[in-house]
């Protein structure tokens, strides 16, 4: 059977050339980064090669680069550690409601540590609006984080713009690059970034590495005690294979990043396309135009999201959903609540994330097997074609009005 | 996740469709949660002489439901009152734990279903 | 030239077997485990397993095991999980004065938070007597947290003794077991252990992953935010080919763990039995018997360790040293100065940790080259042979009484 | 890490010894901290004819007293006290930033020993 990966803003496979150096660093270049012998000095040499990389694709200096294990923790120690450290100049800090929940759920940890968290709204693209986020921001405002891209629906957010604002309001800015880094351009000083959180295994590196890149000079107080690494901001033996890989890894992706986001944008805007044309009843969810080059979000009416990623888990596309039935919660999506998308279309989204290993095969079979699933799963659906449809109530009732 | 049962159910599921002549319908759940479950008797003697479901909502939610079709057709209404979500589930070979309380319902739209014959006939 | 590397308590390399398994969840079983999809499904098979595998290796449930970054970030977890999660039954905490800094350097922040902590003094051989365990035991006490072998001297504590102690008093018990997870047998039950720390990269499995037992029950309040990972203990998306390693890694390692430690044994004694013999003025630090197979830690008077770690480096020798200079702190090794060991001899420790790649070609390698080398450096040591060594009164003086 | 000339000079230390005609000795340092650097000058007419070190300490100590002895040797002790620990540091090629203040203290021990002398010789 074809098997087509299209869930790449989940995770992707190694790319070969960083699996290779990697396991090199396995089984050859073992040594621990701190330790004074050959071992170890060869080690720190692959560290610090790998800062120098992850620095130069955001236009940082490699001294502000920290590694840790993955964008989770970045977000935490971003978040956590800059609201403790300033907790004397204010208690306010703004967000959105589309964040990932490492960052959501982290200021809402906050808040019931007497922190004051505005969590701004966005529009129907999950797009945010300049004027909303001036108004949030108060005199204790010390914090403003807000993701670069959505990883459900794709949304570009205008980063450079809310740089600006943070600047001249001289608060301090946060920027969760997980599904960005490596993918849009990005110079952190340029766009007034004091902190960015990015991830090794959303750019074909390892899972269990990511960094965080703090501003020369920021205060930020540590949320994990131990050892002196990462000069003295991340303690723990240093996870070099996986540093060394994400370098090398945010090397390839730099320089592919402008022919690559081309390719994947055609084949996202086919697929797109495609979709809207062959399904009836389906909707783009997310900027159309603003939108990460290999991101396609839709929601196909009356059916749900689970039982149509497994159909299409038996013909081989792997994607994902916003239903609640893959979330582990009882509602589906927040990103789609937010854009105020009724329950019962978000839980029928279906999330296709292209990355390198995609071919437009790939989209034609998809587009091929697709509209054949949603037929079949809606003529199992009572809410589909059934002339009691007009009496129902829930979507008026259930759009959250934000 | 899922057992083979379960997939099985899933993708070939057994009596899918509506009933124009039913005698009997019963639903439960709500879209918003993203599971809703209707189900269409037609009852002849009180003996289930067809039953057709039809169901938006998740691998389980189309599973059960075609899992419950299939237990009490032909059955009694008495047989088919004492199935319960549980007794599906274990046909079914189990569910995983998270899909026990939401998704598992199918037993109730048919209980709903024989409740609704009952008030239409009584 | 020959490389002899005996520094397998500092990190190990990836055991080839555990390398391609790696390897294979990097780039095909490459799927995020909390995917639905054949990708996600197959991913979260290996983390299961590797579950089992590694509560096997310590008698716990496979739900009892919960994977983090490695060790520094399983003993943070558990000691300020621990108290945070039980602050309003009491605020102190019992640890010793020779564990790693992730545990020490947790419970001073936590002294900071309000909490107070003993730390509990050793013997000159790093052991723990029980009497003075039970004497700092007082009602408000929640937490004792012991390392199971130390670091640098390899002295193995009574855990089971301790764990009794803690059980008696109805206290939580952590073990920092890092040292010893692998290469000791652990029965978490017979042991009474509530908490257990390991580390992948210390038994031949990749670095940044580790885990933490923690009992069925016991409260522990998070200390990362965001996904619902791990049963919402640890967010952050799975480093699924690290823990598929590490639990491979625990299995192959209990499986091993009669032979090997056997094998390290002989080769450990004979190295120390040769280095007390070739050079005068040299003394073994930690228990003679009482000490991980592995572990070989002397002090060579009149030398300091860096320039000891150098020139055996020259001669593709990899060791480490408790001096100053190695620590990137100003004071030798804690855990020496916690001994009674005065200053100028911790400055010229030397620790050799052996491993499966030594042989008794290494020893008997490092018998012929040490013993040159101390004789150099101590030709340049003004300490040395020198007259004015009786007016010296460093040694008595710097002595910390403890 | 370290520099060649760091490597260079620790592994092949120059003028490592004491001076039994010494007529300036100056020691610095303690044991405590990990590092002693003793310095033994022959000076005769102000010139330093001749130079030994003994040190205690890491590569860093190690290499900057021999760098030390072999940057005076035959210089006249004016020009000796203009030496500073940096230049040390500099004509090695450079030290690590840890290594910077606790093992650069060769030139402190020079200048220890040529006091030394002075006091021997007023
Ligand atoms: C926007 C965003 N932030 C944070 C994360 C968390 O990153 P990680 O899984 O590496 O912890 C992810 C991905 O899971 C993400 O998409
Ligand atoms: C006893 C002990 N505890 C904790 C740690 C920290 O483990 P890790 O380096 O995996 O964070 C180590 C090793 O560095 C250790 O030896």
């Amino acid at each position: 059977m074809r098997r087509v990966y299209m869930d790449h803003s989940a995770t992707t496979p190694v790319r070969p050339e960083v699996a290779q150096v990697v396991t090199k660093y396995f089984t050859e270049t073992f040594g621990n980064a701190s330790s004074v012998h050959a071992f170890g000095r060869e080690a720190r040499k692959g560290v610090e090669t790998a800062r120098e990389q992850i620095a130069n694709l955001i236009k940082a200096k490699p001294e502000e680069i920290f590694f840790t294990s993955g964008g989770t923790e970045a977000d935490n120690m971003a978040i956590i550690g800059t609201a403790l450290a300033n907790k004397d100049k204010g208690k306010h800090i703004i967000t959105t409601q589309i964040e990932h929940h490492a960052v959501l759920d982290t200021c809402k940890y906050l808040e019931k540590q007497g922190f004051e968290v505005t969590y701004l709204p966005v529009d129907a693209e999950a797009m945010l609006d300049m004027e909303t986020l001036k108004k949030a921001i108060r005199k204790d405002t010390i914090l403003i984080t807000i993701m670069h891209v959505n990883n459900e629906v794709g949304t570009i957010l205008p980063i450079k713009e809310i740089g600006a604002i943070a600047k001249e309001n001289n608060i301090l800015f946060h920027v969760d690059a997980v599904q960005s880094f490596g993918k849009l351009p990005i110079d952190v000083n340029q766009m007034n970034i004091d902190m960015l959180s990015a991830s090794g295994h959303k750019i074909y590196a390892p899972k269990g590495i990511g960094c965080l890149f703090l501003r020369k000079g920021t205060k930020l107080s540590p949320i994990m005690f131990g050892g002196a690494q990462e000069r003295k901001r991340r303690p723990g033996t240093e996870n070099v294979p996986g540093i060394v890989g994400f370098g090398l890894a945010a090397e390839l992706a730099g320089k592919e990043m402008e022919e690559e986001n081309k390719r994947l944008t055609k084949l996202r805007d086919k697929l797109i396309d495609g979709i809207l044309e062959k399904i009836p009843e389906s909707q783009l969810n997310g900027h159309r135009t603003q939108r990460l080059p290999g991101n396609v979000n839709v929601s196909l009416r009356y059916i749900e999201g689970e039982s149509l990623l497994l159909m299409l888990d038996l013909k081989g596309i792997a994607a994902s959903s916003g239903s609640a039935c893959t979330s582990g919660s009882l509602d589906p999506s927040h990103v789609l609540m937010a854009m105020g998308i009724c329950h019962e279309i978000a839980h029928g989204s279906l999330r296709l994330t292209l990355g390198k290993i995609n071919t437009e095969e790939d989209i034609d079979y998809v587009l091929e097997v697709l509209p054949e699933i949603v037929e079949k799963l809606r003529e199992m659906s009572p809410l589909y074609n059934s002339i009691k449809l007009e009496r129902r109530e829930e979507c008026s009732k259930c759009t959250l009005t934000k | 996740m899922y057992t083979d049962k379960v997939m099985d159910h899933f993708t070939n599921p057994r009596n899918v469709g509506e009933l124009d002549n039913a005698n009997g319908i019963g639903e439960v759940g709500n879209a918003k949660c993203g599971d809703i479950m209707r189900i269409y008797l037609d009852v002849q003697d009180n003996i289930i002489k067809d039953i057709k479901f039809k169901t938006f909502g998740c691998g389980a939610a189309i599973a059960t439901s075609s899992m419950v079709t299939e237990m009490v057709k032909g059955k009694s209404i008495d047989e088919a009152l004492k199935i319960t979500n549980k007794a599906v589930a274990e046909a079914l070979g189990g569910l995983p734990p998270a899909k026990m309380h939401c998704s598992n319902l199918a037993a109730d739209a048919l209980h709903k279903a024989i409740e609704d014959y009952k008030n239409n006939n009584s």
